[in-house]
């Protein structure tokens, strides 16, 4: 597993590819600073590996609001475009509620492991 | 309602600021007996409404956003006000989905309005926007936050 | 120094409002390059001088303090600010151990002054105490803070 | 290991009390409100248990400051008073610095885990 790209300073950003799946960690709270970082980061790093398949973790993030759903939602668009797709992983419980109440949860399917999610994909 | 405590915080409209206020606001309604979850939902309502003034209120530059809350041991008010440019048809403004900016959900106002117990946005525009929210905690001695962490963790 | 950022809260002198002033100086110091380390030695710094303007500055009831601080990137300025009795042999007051107050180390202006680069302590008897402390950071683009963080807890 | 006493708003307290060592963990940040809090409980604990040995653990505090080593030096004052003692335990990278500048580890003995301490006093 190497790591293709880590940034951040509002969140921790920790990104590998597995097969063409990019599995990227998140980490702190994922605001309108933490949003646009994310935004570039992730970019950058599904120009240059290519992959098919982008799995976010939420696991770590202890926060987020309609900025943080606009980043992923995003990410979502241009997936689909490209007929990739976009998994979500573990968000917690100040996580969860937001991604439920959001809609988003009826378009990106959620798992509780990293593993779970790989082995449904 | 009786004023026990009251904070007022004033901060330009950049975005790393919305962090800023997020962490006093959290800090100042976990005097109040709020349990984490209701805390949480404090957090995003203010995050949306802070975001709001950065992102929509000053399109020719950061200009201040002034944010005031009080609460009395049983209610918190939170109150967000910019000087920016203002919301010309507020009642659309408030519609699930409806944003100005096509990178952005149109969710802000939904979200300070699900997560709190009241929402009132006045707005001319020109002049800025000022929303205010409200949202009552269980009666109780002690704020729950601290404990249920506490408990959560408590392994013996 | 070309102010990048500011902010400002204003806080009645209640024992729970300096975490609230703490939690918003953290949230603001962190936009600048500082390590984990120097972040919770601002905290302590803040914590300080807040809870010197609740404990020491209003006797016949809570007072109003201000705390305001700026950046421009390289250098933080935080300010904390009251209206309260103010103190007589400023000097005094900053030697380590000295407390008008039996039941308190004495170590907060010395924390203050060992966690920042500088202390600027104005004190009038009657007129107020005005705390001014400066802290520079390394060079660098990016804040460090979260970086470390994020590396310290990856795994993979 | 019977719970004596629990309390908090601004601190988690937890205790126990286990042979004539009251076993009090804290959690949160140590300040001026969480100090009050403490010295209340723990004073309290202290006269109901009879304990000879009061030992904190600090693994869980992210935060402390002169308030907080204040209320810790107030209980080292009151045990040896009655020739008791006081033993810190599990201090992490934001508390050891001050309870090192403040020069209380002079005076109170610090181990890395309850264990080590139980084993040692
Ligand atoms: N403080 C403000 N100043 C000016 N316009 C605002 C402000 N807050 C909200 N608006 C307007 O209301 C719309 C809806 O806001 P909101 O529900 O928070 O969604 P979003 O921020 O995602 O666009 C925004 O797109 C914007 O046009
Ligand atoms: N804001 C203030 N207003 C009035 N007196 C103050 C203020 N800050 C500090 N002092 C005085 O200076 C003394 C030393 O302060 P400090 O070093 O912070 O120790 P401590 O707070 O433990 O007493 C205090 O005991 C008090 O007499």
């Amino acid at each position: 597993m190497a790591e293709v790209a880590k940034g951040g300073t509002a969140v921790a950003i920790e990104q590998h590819l597995t097969g063409r799946t990019l599995v990227v960690r998140l980490q702190g709270e994922l605001d309108l600073v933490a949003a646009e970082e994310f935004r570039r980061e992730v970019e950058k790093a599904l120009d240059q590996s290519g992959a098919r398949t982008l799995l976010l973790n939420l696991s770590q993030v202890s926060f987020i609001d309609s900025s943080g759903l606009g980043a992923i939602l995003g990410r979502y668009r241009r997936m689909s475009q490209q007929q990739g797709r976009v998994i979500l992983v573990g968000a917690g419980a100040a996580v969860l509620p937001i991604l439920e109440l959001s809609g988003l949860l009826r378009i990106i399917a959620h798992y509780e492991t990293e593993h779970q999610a790989l082995a449904a994909s | 309602m009786e004023v026990r405590n009251t904070m007022q915080l004033e901060i330009p409209a950049v975005p790393e600021n919305v962090g800023v206020a997020r962490l006093a606001l959290g800090s100042f309604a976990s005097q109040l007996n709020f349990t984490l979850a209701e805390l949480d939902e404090i957090k995003v309502a203010v995050s949306e409404a802070v975001t709001n003034s950065v992102v929509h209120a000053y399109p020719e530059g950061p200009g201040p956003v002034v944010v005031t809350a009080e609460h009395d041991g049983r209610e918190l008010m939170i109150r967000v006000r910019d000087s920016g440019k203002g919301i010309a048809d507020v009642a659309q403004a408030r519609q699930p989905s409806f944003s100005t900016d096509p990178e952005r959900m149109g969710l802000g106002f939904v979200f300070m309005d699900s997560f709190m117990d009241q929402l009132e946005v006045e707005s001319r525009p020109g002049q800025g926007t000022t929303v205010t929210m409200r949202k009552r905690c269980q009666a109780g001695q002690q704020p729950q936050a601290a404990a249920e962490e506490g408990s959560a963790r408590s392994g013996g």
